[in-house]
């Protein structure tokens, strides 16, 4: 396989990857079932990861590596497990009813995903591998981004946060050679999972305290 | 200072003052078929006050008792700073028309505070009364006053009676007659004399300036009745020398001037007194609330005079 | 000698050591050591930076120029005070039962992160590792936030770390934006990320990626930082949280971001050359300053109150320094000192107050809470006259030097919107604390304080240092100072 | 300057600052710290007025420079004062003030033995009047503002001095936020002053105004107008000024009306006179026109008060309002190339400044004594002090004769002056602005009828007739001290009102400086003891004349009395009450009572509100009781500044709901923030 | 035109008030029989017919003396006139009745058959008040007769104010009272504080039988029967009421203004 051939193929694959992603992300954008999104989320983080280790084989990029199987064991593994954990102990299963109904919410997205593109356009000839990947990156952050203004339940707002991580570490992936440097990737990786740690604290607290993890009943404080 | 016209100014004022309040008196009573007081009455009334013994309120302060001479000597000096027979007056230089104004309302502050003193409800209310409509009579009078003195550049009443008379065409100037005409109606506010005051009302409550002297006797009263006929002669005077200066000698005139000067003086006043008189027994008086009318008309006449100075300039 | 590793270590050291240590006494006596330490180390690296221009450690990875070494000082500062004042405030907290002792020790865990994290926001040199120290210090600050567990500070908390971490997110959108530009324009070989690599390639980046980027980490750092309308977090977050807690969060987090923010302005001006980043700076400060002031003016909250003074403070120092003019930078680097001293002060006579009339609303603290304790609500009062601008203290000045600035500038406009926009929360804040602060207690009230000299030396120290660089600017800071405005007004 | 006065200044101004800190140290003992806070102001309030008085008599301040107080360590500032003749006159008014309200306060302040804190109490008067007196001397814009503010600050501590009140309380934010918002348009000004100059210095700030353009000069005026304007008090920026005064302890109402309020003046005459150059002729208009509308509404409001203090208060707004008229006159002079005139016109306006200063602080003083005696502002409850406080009633009554422009006393010849320059203004342009003149004099002679109505109102009440209440009836001397404050500034009238020549000449430097013409030789005429408007026939006054023939013709009266009462006696009887039962206080004439008729001429202004209850049995005739209550409501109040705080209010509380506790809101402000941004950098 | 109406109208008129004192006094009306005359040496012994009718007790005839006519007391009925069978009381159609002492009024004995007209007040006083006279009605408790025709004195027919004499508001102002009415216990007091208010010198005229003795009220509970027993009267103007002119006739007596007067020496 010649090395065009390959890059060829290789940016298939990354472009086919990220669309899976995007697709994964309206799927929950529609759904409500809390562990089938949490399973969602990992599958996004799972072609994540395989993205990284696509882009880290391709340059040759040793420590992208480390990011993909830092994502791969973080955010297809561990962040499931733990959120799945957490919708077992408090007990809690199904959204409630999101502020927009489906359909909007799927016209919504497709708003944002034009916007994406569109903000993606002018760089499109950095990506060395992938088409528009930027693009899909882009929108992952803006659907997330809507997700969570969508969603009512302390969980599912974790989620999209970490829909938003994703996109995030996908346009990073997509848009450098090699990735972000080591140091800031594990940086960016700790922080991650400490904030899921510190919000799964809270999530659980907030079910103590207020018996719900309806985040519209958190409206107290006014003014 | 010429301290000769000095004194005869002051005797005249001092003399002169009770006889026109006499003579109002004496016309008025005549004008209602009667026969009436002699026009010398007053000057029998003043020497039985100044006689008298005197009872004071157990409430009043000093104050009370310092208004008299106050009121009465205001009125004095007020009459020797405006010129009688002749320019300029003899105290002309301590003071104008703002001076006039101002010492005849120091004259009246201690009026009224010599009304509220004994703590007589009716003192209060002449106090009250008084004040208001002198403070709506003011600046009537002083545009009135404004209308000619700006014509003569000056605040000096005898200079403003000089430019009067220097220039006789200036008489029928609309200005100078509309400000003759507020002037007027302010003489007769100023002077508490029908339709604003009624000065023989025995009725406490439609008093103004009598209200303010029921607990005044003796010689203080004396005073205070002196006091307001000498402040009666001041206003007209100067309402006569100053509007109308016909006849006023001028500054180094001689005796025979002086007392031609004196005689149109005398004739000017009796005049004046018949006007008043015809005022007094033709009209009736005003309702308290209805005097600010009447003194907005001669704030409106003297508008009018300063605004036809800038037309027919 | 090693200047920035021990700034970074010892409040670390600190923190870690508080797990151990039995006492509270012992914890906030560490807390206080530490940031002592920082203190005498940052005035040593005012020095320094005087002397050397940047200094760097760890081979570049950590590095200090006059606008870090400002900003290390102003934690320190901050955080002494705060560790002096949690000592006695927690003590009494914990005799109410307001706190367990193990949330406790959480603070004085967390506090010493929480400042540690802070140092290494601004003296990494790596827009990364900065990014990912805002967000360390996020974190811990959101256990702050949450420190009392009651329903309200769930909330606050829960409000914060949502709107922090989404704005962190779209922060490290921009981060990484700046870094595609980076390594696009050095395809080769792995690009430094450093902030002085950045700069001194920052004229060849690509101008549409760094606009791109801007604007992530605007509304990113913008978010953790309190410019309006990312700031709905501010207000729930400073008065739910413990008042030294609160402390730090105005009196330097959010300086802290804005630094964040500002190194991505003074990248992209260094870039495109262009006014791009202070329009936003302008509108954004501007807006912010304009929507505190009908807050304050309605406010029922005290430390919401005093949150949305900071609000509008903020909003003061992003527009002072995007007039863009060396006096107007000068004075909104000065204006942010000054407010470091003088809001903790308001926070900590809150808490004070709090913790006597147990309640925050100003309708339950009723008027004359100046006869129950009267050394808090002196210290209070001198430092809501400094916090409103009044002199003698140093905002007036810093204030008055942005306006002229501004004006010298021609940006009329700009300054008078300023200026209104100050005289509107002045009036807010002096209505709402002479009703509370002045005046006789209400009959039938029982609330008095015993001990009233709590939290006293804290506040002392702050308005000591006020009322002290309010007159009289030693030559080294203001030279810092001037360098500082150097660095981020260098370009147009 | 020479170095006589500048020493003596300096150890005023040290006096100040060593009474600030005495008081202090001293606060626990607070006989010592009355004694070393107020004995320490009087000190340097004496220093202060001699060191001005000479400066401006010796014609010292004319060659005198801008000198550094302490070196500014923080960059930007100059602390550099400058006491030129303008700083140098309205300095001599603050320490005049300074020192006898200190005297006064060294008896009042032993009031508060036992209750409140005298230390602080002495300090913060030591430091406005520290600050007033650098606001008056500073020269350069930020030190000006620094003391301008610190004034304000101290002015608010003090007024807020009786915090217990919530009356005094809210007096004190409302002074202090309109205060404030004054000082935000004098900064502007100073600001886009200095956007001219480059400079915050008063010496780049002279005749400015000539080089701006015209609307930046327009807006610069109207700027300093409405900051000046609030501090002085003139209509319609005045509201704060009634609350204030009444409710701050009564020396301290003393200096905020004898000299805060003069800050504003300074700041016009120094603005109007020194920087803006050559005014249009409407800025003059506008002043004039501001003026006279301040002197006629201040003095009717002061007229519906039964609260003497607030009554003194209105009479605040009345007053500079007869200033302004004089500056206003000054300015259109100016405009229309009379230097004369103009200056006769500043003269008039600062010469009231002077004179109200005084009379207004003596009054203040006297009300406070009244105030010790009776614990009441109301007067209502007073009545018969004038046995019971001989020397106050004295005091109060020159004041009362003063204020209300009576001859021969101070406020007589300052209100001459200001008819003069007036009438003479009529001549100084044909177009129809000139009718302003007469019409403004006329209104000027209503505002002096009404003051007199109103004081005689005030001191007839107050001190006259029978006590309407206990306190009333069983009050007392106040303590010496504060007769010696009184007598100061009461002989401080007679003199300003009978020797007005002398100090004319100390307006020669003030009117050198502004305008460039020296007056005093024109202004008096018989070797120097009559007053004269400026020309030979335009018209004298001598109150000193009109003093020696008041007693001259004394013997008039006298001599009647000696001729025809010789053996008249007197006897004390109880008052004519129609022979019934004796009369009650309740039957004496009320405050409210005195002022019914003006309430009734003037009601469309007014729009007094009345309710009436009454009880009966069986028939109306014969209330058992009767409630009556009469309410006089500013018409500024009710129409402009409560509507606007309703609005402000009202508009905040809809911006509040911006904050409305959802998260997704939240999430929604900045996801839209983002997308408009993002598509702006597009 | 009305003023001008007025004015012509009035002078027209001329003046209308009487000649006298100067001239003629005006007739008495026919029911008004002027002062009474009692010749008590005329009467029988024993005979109290004059007694019994007199409504007002004015007439007492104790045993052993001689009938004697209280002129203060008299409301002037002329019913004794009538009673009287030996013509001893008459009416004499004498306006002039004012007296300066109180037993002046009393009529009956030998030499006491007529009224003793009021003399003039002493010199001094007579300076003083002779010709201006300030007087305070005060009315205590009558009929408001009495008051009625001391009015009838200020209208333009007898234009009181010719000579001097003025009724006014303030007793300050005032050098006497003129007190009509019995002077009722309610009264009373006013009229001690009028009477303290005026300022000395200061005289006192009773006007009417009620003032000078109670009148028709005499001896009643509420009344003091008349002003004399509070203040010491210097004029006695009896009648029920007064003609005005015998009042003008009182009062210019007293000050000494009537060419008749016998003076004081």
């Amino acid at each position: 396989m010649n090395p065009s051939a390959a890059t060829e193929i290789s940016s298939q694959a990354i472009t086919l990857m990220a669309t899976l992603m995007l697709l994964v992300q309206l799927l929950m954008t529609a759904q409500r079932m809390l562990l089938t999104s949490i399973r969602l989320f990992a599958i996004q983080s799972l072609l994540l990861a395989g993205i990284a280790a696509l882009v880290a084989y391709h340059h040759n990029a040793s420590h992208v590596y480390v990011v993909a199987g830092l994502t791969l064991i973080g955010k297809v593994i561990f962040l499931p497990w733990l959120l799945n954990r957490l919708v077992h102990r408090i007990q809690i299963h199904q959204e409630i009813e999101p502020l927009l109904n489906a359909p909007t919410s799927m016209l919504i997205c497709g708003g944002l995903t034009l916007l994406g593109y569109v903000l993606a356009r002018p760089f499109t000839s950095m990506e060395r591998l992938g088409n528009n990947t930027l693009g899909i990156a882009l929108t992952l952050l803006l659907t997330g981004f809507f997700l969570m203004i969508n969603r009512r339940k302390a969980l599912t707002q974790v989620l999209a946060l970490l829909t938003v991580e994703n996109g995030v570490m996908l346009a990073a992936v997509a848009l450098t050679s090699y990735g972000m440097p080591l140091v800031v990737e594990l940086g960016i990786f700790f922080d991650v999972l400490v904030a899921v740690m510190v919000l799964g604290i809270l999530v659980y607290r907030i079910r103590e305290s207020f018996a719900s993890m309806d985040t519209s009943k958190l409206n107290q404080l006014k003014g | 200072m010429n301290l000769p016209a000095l004194v005869l100014q002051l005797l005249l004022l001092l003399l002169l003052a009770p006889l026109v309040s006499g003579v109002i008196k004496n016309w008025k009573a005549k004008l209602q078929n009667r026969r009436g007081p002699r026009p010398w009455q007053v000057y029998f009334d003043l020497a039985k006050f100044l006689r008298k013994d005197m009872v004071i309120s157990e409430h009043a302060s000093w104050v009370f008792s310092f208004a008299p001479y106050v009121v009465f000597l205001t009125a004095l000096l007020t009459g020797l700073m405006v010129p009688m027979v002749h320019t300029p007056a003899p105290l002309s230089l301590y003071g104008g028309v703002l001076a006039v104004v101002g010492l005849l309302a120091l004259g009246r502050f201690f009026l009224a505070l010599g009304g509220l003193d004994p703590a007589s409800a009716f003192g209060g209310m002449g106090s009250s009364r008084e004040m208001t409509l002198s403070a709506i009579a003011e600046p009537a009078l002083m545009l009135a006053i404004f209308t000619v003195a700006i014509t003569a550049k000056s605040t000096d009443l005898s200079q403003i009676a000089l430019s009067t008379q220097s220039a006789t065409g200036k008489l029928l100037n609309p200005a100078h007659v509309l400000a003759f005409a507020a002037m007027f109606v302010v003489l007769l506010a100023e002077t508490g004399r029908i339709p604003v005051d009624n000065p023989a009302t025995h009725l406490e409550l439609t008093m103004i300036h009598e209200a303010m002297l029921l607990e005044y006797s003796g010689r203080h009263l004396a005073f205070m009745e002196w006091g307001a006929s000498i402040k009666q002669l001041v206003l007209m005077t100067l309402f006569l020398n100053v509007f109308f200066p016909v006849g006023l000698a001028g500054p180094g005139a001689g005796a025979g001037a002086l007392g031609l000067s004196l005689l149109a003086f005398l004739a000017k006043l009796l005049a004046l007194s018949a006007a008043v008189v015809v005022v007094e027994t033709t009209n009736a008086k005003l309702r308290l609330f209805r005097a600010p009318d009447l003194l907005s008309a001669a704030f409106v006449l003297a508008t009018l005079a300063l605004l036809s100075t800038f037309l027919f300039h | 000698m090693l200047l920035l590793t021990p700034i970074l270590f010892a409040p670390l050291l600190a923190g870690l050591l508080c797990l151990l240590v039995p006492s509270r006494r012992a914890m906030s006596a560490l807390g206080v050591l530490a940031f002592a330490t920082t203190l005498g180390l940052g005035i040593a690296l005012l020095y320094q930076v005087l002397a050397r221009g940047v200094v760097t450690e760890w081979s570049e990875f950590l590095s200090a120029d006059a606008l870090s070494a400002w900003m290390v000082l102003l934690i320190s500062v901050v955080s002494l005070a705060t560790s002096l004042y949690a000592g006695r405030y927690f003590r009494r907290d914990e005799a109410a039962g307001a706190v367990t002792p193990g949330r406790v020790r959480e603070f004085f865990v967390l506090t010493p992160l929480f400042g540690a994290g802070m140092f290494l926001v601004v003296l990494a040199n790596n827009l990364g590792v900065m990014w990912a120290a805002v967000e360390a210090t996020a974190l811990s600050s959101v256990l702050l936030v949450a420190l009392y567990n009651r329903r309200n500070s769930l909330e606050a908390a829960w409000k914060y770390v949502i709107l922090g971490s989404l704005g962190l997110a779209l922060a490290l959108m921009g981060t990484v934006f700046v870094y595609a530009a980076a390594s696009k324009n050095n395809p080769q070989s792995l690009p430094s990320f450093n902030w002085s690599y950045l700069m001194s390639v920052a004229g060849r980046l690509d101008p549409h990626l760094l606009k791109l980027a801007f604007v992530f980490a605007f509304i990113g750092y913008g978010t953790k930082a309190g410019l309006a309308p990312m700031h709905t977090w501010l207000p729930d977050a400073h008065s739910e949280a413990p008042s030294p807690t609160s402390a730090m969060l105005s009196g330097v987090s959010l300086k802290i971001a804005l630094y964040a923010l500002l190194r991505f302005h003074i990248l992209t001006t260094a870039c495109l050359d262009s006014g791009f980043s202070r329009y936003f700076l302008l509108g954004f400060g501007l807006f912010s300053m304009f929507l505190a002031a009908p807050f304050i003016l309605v406010q029922r909250n005290l430390k919401r109150m005093l949150a949305y003074s900071s609000l509008e403070h903020v909003g003061l120092i992003c527009t002072g320094i995007a007039l863009n003019t060396p006096v107007t930078i000068f004075g909104a680097l000065l204006h942010m000192g000054y407010h470091a001293l003088a809001k903790p002060v308001l926070f900590f006579a809150a808490g004070n107050i709090h913790q006597t009339c147990h309640s925050l609303e100003f309708r339950v603290i009723g008027p004359g809470v100046g006869k129950v304790l009267p050394v808090t609500v002196l210290l209070m009062g001198l430092a809501a006259i400094a916090a409103i601008g009044l002199p003698p203290f140093g905002l007036f000045l810093s204030e008055m030097t942005i306006l002229s600035g501004g004006l010298a500038a021609h940006q009329t406009t700009v300054s008078v919107l300023i200026l209104v926009a100050l005289l509107a929360s002045f009036c807010g804040i002096l209505q709402q604390l002479a009703r509370i602060l002045l005046g006789a207690r209400k009959p039938g009230d029982h609330a008095n304080d015993a001990r009233r000299l709590d939290g006293v030396p804290a506040m002392a120290m702050l308005l000591g240092g006020l009322l002290l660089f309010s007159v009289w600017l030693p030559a080294p800071l203001l030279e810092l100072l001037h360098q500082a405005a150097g660095i981020i007004g260098s370009q147009p | 300057m020479n170095a006589f006065p500048a020493t003596l200044l300096i150890f005023a101004l040290g006096a100040y600052v060593a009474g600030i800190a005495g008081a202090l140290l001293f606060q626990r003992a607070e006989r010592l710290a009355n004694g070393i806070g107020f004995g320490l102001a009087a000190v340097g309030g004496f220093c202060g007025v001699l060191a001005c008085a000479s400066a401006l008599a010796t014609g010292a301040v004319t060659a005198s420079q801008s000198f550094e107080l302490f070196p500014s360590l923080i960059p930007f500032v100059r602390f550099s004062i400058h006491a030129d003749a303008l700083g140098c006159f309205f300095g001599m008014i603050v320490s005049l003030l300074g020192w006898a309200l200190s005297i006064y306060s060294l008896g009042y302040a032993r009031g508060y033995y036992g209750r409140k804190n005298v230390g602080v109490f002495g300090a913060g008067f030591n430091l406005l009047l520290l600050a007033t007196t650098l606001v008056f001397l500073a020269d350069h814009a930020l030190f000006f503002l620094i003391a301008w503010e610190i004034m304000a600050l101290t002015a608010y501590s003090l007024v807020s001095f009786e915090h217990e009140q919530e009356e005094t309380r809210n007096a004190g934010v409302l002074f202090f936020v309109m205060s404030h918002l004054g000082t935000g348009c004098l900064i502007l000004g100073f600001l886009l002053l200095f956007q001219a100059s480059g400079s915050y210095g008063f010496d780049s700030f002279h005749a400015l105004g000539n080089t701006l353009p015209a609307g930046r000069r327009n807006v610069v005026f109207l700027l300093f107008l409405i900051g000046f304007g609030v501090k002085a008090g003139m209509v319609p920026l005045h509201i704060w000024l009634p609350a204030a005064h009444p409710v701050a302890p009564s020396n301290v109402s003393a200096l905020m009306s004898g000299v805060i309020v003069k800050t504003g003046i300074y700041g016009l005459t120094r603005v109007g006179f020194d920087f803006l150059g050559t005014p249009p002729n409407w800025w003059g208009v506008t002043v004039l026109t501001i003026g006279t509308i301040s002197a006629v509404l201040g003095v009717l409001y002061a007229l519906m008060e039964h609260d003497l203090k607030r009554l003194l208060a209105y009479h605040s707004i009345e007053n500079i309002g007869i200033i302004l008229m004089g500056l206003g006159a000054a300015l259109m002079f100016r405009h229309s190339g009379h230097p004369v005139l103009a200056s006769l016109a500043l003269i008039a306006g600062l010469y009231h400044t002077l004179n109200h200063a005084v009379f207004k602080a003596l009054l203040f003083l006297g009300a406070g004594a009244v105030l010790h005696a009776t614990h009441t502002r109301n007067m209502e409850d007073m009545g018969g002090l004038a046995k019971r406080m001989r020397w106050t009633a004295l005091f109060f009554l020159v004041g009362a004769v003063a204020i209300s422009a009576l001859p021969p006393l101070n406020g007589f010849v300052s209100e001459w002056l200001t008819y003069q320059s007036l009438l003479q203004g009529f001549g100084t342009t044909t177009r129809l602005i000139r009718l302003m003149f007469p019409l403004s004099g006329a209104m000027l002679a209503l505002t002096g009828a009404l003051a007199a109505a109103c004081f005689v109102k005030a001191f007839g009440i107050t001190f006259l007739a029978q006590p309407r209440s206990n306190p009333a009836r069983h009050a007392h001397e106040a303590p010496f001290p504060m007769l010696l404050g009184q007598g100061i500034l009461t002989a401080a009238c007679v003199f300003l009102g009978l020797f007005p020549t002398l100090f004319l000449k100390l307006f020669d430097p003030l009117t050198q400086q502004l305008t460039g013409q020296q007056l005093s030789q024109q202004l008096t005429t018989a070797n120097g003891l009559v007053l004269s408007g400026g020309g030979a026939q335009g018209g004298t006054v001598s109150t000193l004349g009109i003093t020696l023939m008041l007693l001259c013709l004394l013997p008039v009266p006298l001599g009647l009395w000696l001729l025809f009462a010789r053996r008249s006696r007197t006897r004390i009887a109880p008052t004519w009450d129609c022979g019934l039962r004796g009369l009650t206080p309740q039957m004496e004439y009320t405050a409210t009572g005195f002022s019914k008729p003006l309430r009734m001429i003037f009601k469309a202004l007014f729009r007094p509100r009345r309710e009436v209850q009454r009880e009966y049995d069986f028939s109306p005739y014969f209330a058992t009781t009767l409630r009556f209550e009469s309410h006089v409501e500013e018409v500024f109040q009710t129409r402009i500044y409560r509507p606007l705080r309703w609005l402000v209010l009202r508009a905040s509380r809809r911006t509040r709901a911006l904050q409305a506790g959802s998260i997704q809101a939240y999430l929604i402000y900045i996801f839209v923030t983002l997308l408009a941004l993002l598509l702006f950098a597009l | 035109m009305f003023v001008h109406d007025t004015l012509l109208n009035r002078l027209k008129r001329g003046c209308e008030t009487m000649a006298y004192p100067a001239g003629p006094a005006p007739a008495l009306p026919d029911r008004h029989g002027g002062a009474l005359r009692v010749e008590a040496a005329k009467c029988q012994a024993g005979c109290a017919a004059c007694v019994a009718v007199c409504p007002t007790e004015a007439i007492t005839r104790p045993p052993n003396q001689a009938v004697a006519l209280d002129l203060g007391r008299c409301i002037f009925c002329a019913e004794c006139i009538k009673a009287c069978p030996a013509g001893a009381i008459t009416q004499t159609g004498d306006h002039r009745l004012a007296v300066r002492r109180r037993d002046d009024l009393v009529l009956g004995e030998a030499g006491r058959e007529q009224l003793r007209l009021a003399v003039a007040l002493d010199a001094k006083l007579r300076r003083l008040f002779g010709r201006s006279l300030k007087l305070r009605q005060v009315s205590a408790g009558g009929c408001n007769a009495c008051e009625a025709d001391t009015n009838v004195l200020g209208t333009i027919g007898w234009d009181l104010g010719r000579f001097g004499i003025q009724f006014v508001a303030s007793p300050r102002h005032a050098d006497g009272l003129l007190i009509t009415g019995p002077v009722s216990k309610n009264m009373e007091l006013a009229l001690r504080k009028t009477y303290a208010a005026v300022p000395e010198p200061r005289i006192v005229i009773a006007v009417g039988a009620c003032a000078i003795a109670g009148g028709p009220f005499v001896g009643h509970p509420q009344v003091n029967n008349g002003a004399g027993a509070l203040v010491p009267v210097d004029l006695f103007i009896p009648g029920c009421p007064p003609h005005p002119l015998t009042i003008l006739d009182g009062l210019l007596r007293l000050l000494g203004r009537l060419e008749d007067a016998p003076r004081r020496s």
